[in-house]
């Protein structure tokens, strides 16, 4: 098991570290308290490629998606600096990815041209549920009328909902027999009509993801903005990769925390002792527990993305669903003590550990939540086992 | 052990359900958003006559500082609505009881009346000591000079700061380092000069107890201010009764949690089952657990607020720090759980699940903390005794 | 709430505490050990009145289960000294006062005559399944042929089995439509023809219960040792009385663990501090957490006997399931951190903790488990709350 | 970090896993009964190589010390069938690792040619000071006289006492204070006079390990079975490698729980249902719960065993003592829930749950305990060094 990074990809990770500490986590508190999009953290990411990190090379792009580690390292370490900016940027390169993947050559070199161009695509998916891993009961619907379509229905939490400059939306075409057949992509340009914000985005957690619920009514569609066709959902195995980038995305928050915590505990003296708070036991247990529950989370998500490396989907599906289970209960974990090595002022907006915190809490129950992601590791072992 | 409360108390805790559920509540997310003080809220306390029950009888009040297991219900059922104001009240509450405790006649009368007339005391004790260490250390200190108390220093944790009409201020005398013969309780309008918010309490948790940290810079305070003799602030059987209220307090995040939670699970059905989740096994074990740790967190509250009642409140100090200790835990527990249950909408700020989850998360930090807690309940289990351990 | 034992049953407590401290205790290890039966704790029980505890008064017993926090305490104090004592005790009084409750006339002269002098009686309800709450689904079965009776079946978890005089048999009449109109109790002589162990007791936990599996095999029954009539399954609320005991019973064996370990942690000191392991923050931590779980789960176990005691069985069936969940989980708790406490030590079989360890994990696994005893806290809330 | 059993060792894994499931298994329950040493075991060990395989290659071992992953695997696989096994055999494995390591020439010959012949080796290091406590303490005192060494003292948790062929006595040199120049590793035949049984190993979980307290009473110790230099055995690239094992030995009992219970769950039908109990959401639950730890937990013990081959025991100390808390948390973990899953009948010795349910327990106790595990780690982290940590 080789858990390395590519190492012509490594100059990504040396990037995101820069970017992280210097762009997105000065602004973090920011776009947090405002629950706004962090556009000018985008103006750099797409200035320095990383909104074409899944795009194959021939186009100025990465081809990320052939080397899973590091693409799970460099979210792992943007989130650190800012998770809302992490989890759309993933967003956006997965969807991105598979738009490739399954475009027709116009539809390919079209989209190609507004990513090179820096234009930001968005994908929502989400229905109203909870409690469901990867939902299938889609009632977005896409119809034909007079060879024209339209597009009609209403999704959660839509990323970038408003901000994006387009909107990829998982919808299936008007009677057909089940989501594996009738499942498509309808990209859409977001200044075209229809659409409304059903629901601001006012969260506890992830608050500059702009993740508002949006209502589609009558939306018109080219038939080059259907992306896909019968089988697809199938064949691209596209949710497990946006699970991978969600595990490294959640545990980054949680290495935040972990990296805070322990520099502010070196620093930390009490009345009337006078040493830093890291010499008291207590506070080294927690530490300890934190530090524990970090590098084994790390080794299960290296470990899911070596798996997405080495084998099929199909065969990493387990370790991403392990990965993202474990990474979200590290993340959870770590913030909860970390708010226990400061005691009171851990409560205080003036330090990023309270929205690491909440950030982290997302993790836990957006899809596939804890109890889902855990009933599918089973599902999925006893069978094989 | 004879729990539960007082049929005279019967009726208070009753109207705390009814002010919780049909007033308080939907003030709750406000207050939390924008961090303002519950004025609104006070005014209605106030006005149904909450903010003198721990008053003696004889001043129009309640005297129930007596009966502690009621006076805990009626701050969980408040808290259940508004954590906040659950808080604020307790902290008004006890300070109030204390000084009609250890003030004169005089005093008793003179401010039991400014408690009729809607006055809001608030108290201040907490220094920039960590959680983590035990023992109290007191730099604000107090000199007197002609009829006056000259106070200097600096406060954290300072619950309505800004918005209280008395302050009660806990200093040392200078010039005496043991903390039992020095440490003295003055009262001062909050409008007398030189008390200057250092730090605004942005907080993510407890938003509207609006704990600023206070400087004090000379402030001026007429000898007659002080209440009780100097120690009588920590006398054993006055300081654990602070500690009591914060139980009921905390465990009201997460038994309103639970009720909005459990309530959820019952309506809320998916596709493709139409069932309500209420019935999937993983939902209904978390809520047994919720349920049955929120039942031992209740009788932990009760019998701390049995023992105060029977032995005095030095004698259920340990018994007090368990009960604090167990509800913290549970409503962190309860909170983190109904969040599953309700899964991605909990993170909205639509469902009051979020609101729960933070002001829990208080509990688990502000003292007495829980390492302490642990600490006390074996001390006090292992030597019989609670002796000197208070401070 | 009144969670006070009743004074005029208070010499119970106090002789309770006794005999565990003098008799049940000192013997313990070794039924454990050999997993026999303590036959000289019962003639110890017998001579004190503690196998009449749920008699009527007039007949020289104590209606105990008039006063069940009186009852709990007892139990609570026994366990302390050897679990499987005061399991089986517990076992012996309340399939008694059932008999009391269901029997005809004659019937209940007959078993009070043999309870006053010294029978006991076993309870065997137990059938193949695992995660069933209160198992209905009997195969064990009373058929009659030309005026006899006889009975044929299986069961596990026979406490006493091969050491009581009186087996009751939880079994149904033949041909009976469902449980609630077929089931009948068959209190066999266990001196009887057709009994054989089909499966010894050798346990991980609660050895000295000799709790076999039992196979019948065309006993011979008399109609008079048929007790009980079609819906007196519903009407007598039995199985909810035996579970009130058995938290009792796994909570003691928490105490006993506690007591013993804050003991030894008073005089156990280590070079080269040579200062009580008590005076350590880890090890004050846990007796903290040692305390504070048994002072809440015998809290839970007052409230739910004093609901059975002020309201009806039904009504306090919520309470009792919630004691039985709590109890189990605090012993569990607590004798895991006794073995903490101890460290290597806590692993000798020189010490009881170990007993008490294994014997508290019973009470996780043995009918009502928690998972199930937690779906039923659950459903039972929801269609009240 | 590139982690997994190197090619060249494949077949170990595979054997050990065979060797485990066909022959084992099936002894581990009477061993741990009757608390017996598994003798049987090790003379098929010793029959199939195993029990060289830590020896230099040029005395006709594998030098699988130099492959740490590879043995750490080699120790789990075994430990799923029987834990007492895997624990001797890595006391064995690691105690002639380090003979041969730290031995002249003819004493590595020597001893590699005795464990060639089938010989047992031992290692005794613990002493009376609790695993509470962190610093190392030894009253165990050799005193040089002509040719030999005297050996005088006590030892607590002495496995294989009574059953190995030589005994690695780890003693400090009398007039030597620190211990870093005066621990001394001497090497004696079991059947020297002086070795007395003082308290019987019986105990609630390895019972098989025949831990029992030693008494030395003038055992008499030729100066040329002294191996190395004083101080060598806890060279920070010596003593660790012990500590790596346990981890693997410890996560063993919870893999073996964790294979017979999925198994079972997938069989095991209850009425009236009549589907396999795998089918139920809270079994599920608990099998995701435990199959997520139990994985990171593997890759925690392969990254400890990377790094110490990669960068030297020293630097791996810190992942070492990781892998050993996760492994032991695991372990119990599993277990715990294993029984849950099984429900009533996982009381009965007829399964095998509970017995992987007590070896799991000594992992939690026995050293280096989770306390002190969680503080090397916190101080590695936050200092970035190991340095004098160790002892």
């Amino acid at each position: 098991m080789d858990l390395n990074t590519n190492p012509e990809n490594e100059d990504l990770l040396e990037k995101a570290r820069e970017i992280s500490t210097s762009v997105l986590a000065p602004n973090a508190d920011n776009h947090d308290a405002n629950a706004e999009f962090p556009r000018e953290n985008f103006r750099t990411l797409v200035e320095t490629g990383f909104t074409k990190l899944t795009l194959p090379i021939e186009d100025g792009g990465r081809d990320l998606y052939s080397d899973p580690i590091t693409y799970i390292m460099v979210f792992y370490e943007l989130a650190k600096g800012c998770g809302s900016t992490a989890m759309t940027l993933h967003m956006h390169n997965s969807v991105m990815f598979s738009l490739m993947k399954l475009g027709t050559e116009e539809q390919i070199l079209r989209y190609r041209k507004f990513a090179k161009s820096g234009k930001i695509f968005a994908s929502h998916a989400a229905e109203i549920t909870t409690n469901a891993q990867w939902n299938r009961d889609i009632s977005t619907i896409i119809s034909k009328r007079n060879n024209q379509f339209f597009l009609n229905g209403e999704k959660y939490f839509c990323t970038m909902a408003g901000e994006a400059d387009f909107y990829v939306i998982w919808a299936l075409l008007e009677n057909s027999l089940n989501t594996s057949e009738g499942l498509r992509f309808a990209v859409v340009d977001s200044k075209k009509e229809g659409f409304s914000i059903a629901h601001r985005w006012d969260a506890y957690a992830m608050r500059a993801t702009t993740s508002h619920s949006m209502k589609y009514q009558n939306v018109q569609l080219d038939e080059e903005d259907i992306v896909g066709k019968a089988g697809d959902v199938d064949r691209i195995d596209l949710v497990p990769k946006f699970g991978l980038g969600y595990s490294a995305i959640y545990l980054g928050i949680g290495a935040a925390a972990l990296e805070w915590t322990t520099s502010y505990a070196k620093k930390r003296k009490l009345k009337p002792d006078n040493v830093p708070i890291a010499s008291y036991p207590q506070v080294q247990r927690l530490l300890g527990e934190m530090n524990i529950s970090h590098e084994s989370a790390k080794l299960m998500i290296q470990r899911a993305a070596w798996k997405l490396e080495k084998f099929s989907t199909e065969e990493a599906f387990l370790a991403i669903n392990e990965a993202k289970y474990a990474a979200s209960k590290a993340s959870a974990f770590i913030t909860d003590k970390a708010i226990q090595v400061l005691g009171g002022p851990g409560l205080f907006k003036d330090y990023p550990i309270e929205r690491f915190h909440r950030d982290a809490r997302a993790g836990l129950v957006m899809p596939p939540n804890s109890d889902r992601a855990l009933a599918s590791i089973a599902e999925y072992y006893l069978k094989e086992g | 052990m004879d729990f539960g409360i007082t049929p005279a108390n019967e009726d208070l805790v009753e109207k705390a359900k009814t002010y919780a559920k049909e007033i308080f509540q939907k003030r709750a997310g406000k207050y939390d958003r924008e961090g303002c003080f519950p004025r609104e809220n006070f005014e209605d306390l106030s006005k149904f006559g909450f903010t003198s029950l721990t008053l003696p009888k004889k001043y129009g009040g309640r005297d129930l500082y007596s009966d502690p297991s009621t006076y805990a219900m009626v701050i969980y059922e408040l808290s259940k609505a508004c954590t906040n104001t659950a808080m604020l009240f307790h902290m008004h509450s006890s300070i109030t009881h204390v000084i009609t405790l250890l003030g004169t006649e005089k005093q008793s009368e003179f401010y039991a009346n400014e408690v009729k007339n809607g006055k809001i005391f608030a108290s201040w004790a907490s220094e920039n000591t960590s959680s983590l260490h035990g023992q109290m250390v007191m730099d604000t200190k107090a000199k007197l000079t002609k009829n006056c108390y000259l106070v200097n220093g600096k406060k954290y944790f300072c619950s309505m700061a800004g918005e209280a009409d008395y302050y009660v201020l806990w200093c040392q005398l200078e010039d005496e380092k043991d903390l039992s013969k020095s440490i003295v309780l003055l009262v001062s309008p909050s409008n007398s000069p030189g008390f200057i918010i250092q730090d605004k309490w942005n907080a993510f948790a407890m938003r509207g107890t609006m704990s600023h940290s206070m400087l004090y810079k000379n402030v001026k305070i007429p000898a007659e201010n002080l209440i009780g003799t100097p120690g009588d602030a920590i006398r054993p059987d006055v300081l654990p009764k602070f500690g009591f209220g914060y139980s009921a307090v905390y465990l009201g995040a997460g038994g309103g949690a639970f009720d909005w939670v459990t309530n959820y699970a019952k309506k809320r059905k998916l596709k493709p089952d139409n069932v309500p989740i209420a019935n999937f096994p993983n939902i209904q074990t978390r809520i047994g657990k919720m349920k049955v740790q929120l039942e031992s967190a209740l009788l932990m509250i009760q019998r701390a607020g049995w023992l105060i009642g029977t032995e005095g409140a030095e004698n259920a100090y340990g018994a007090i720090n368990e009960a604090k200790y167990v509800a913290a835990k549970t409503a962190a527990m309860i909170t983190e759980n109904a969040m599953q249950i309700a899964g991605a909408p909990s993170l909205l700020r639509d469902t009051p699940l979020e609101r729960f989850h933070r002001e829990a998360r208080a509990g688990l930090v502000m003292p007495p903390n829980l390492e302490k807690s642990l600490e006390l309940s074996a001390k006090i289990f292992v030597e019989g005794t609670a002796s000197s351990l208070m401070t």
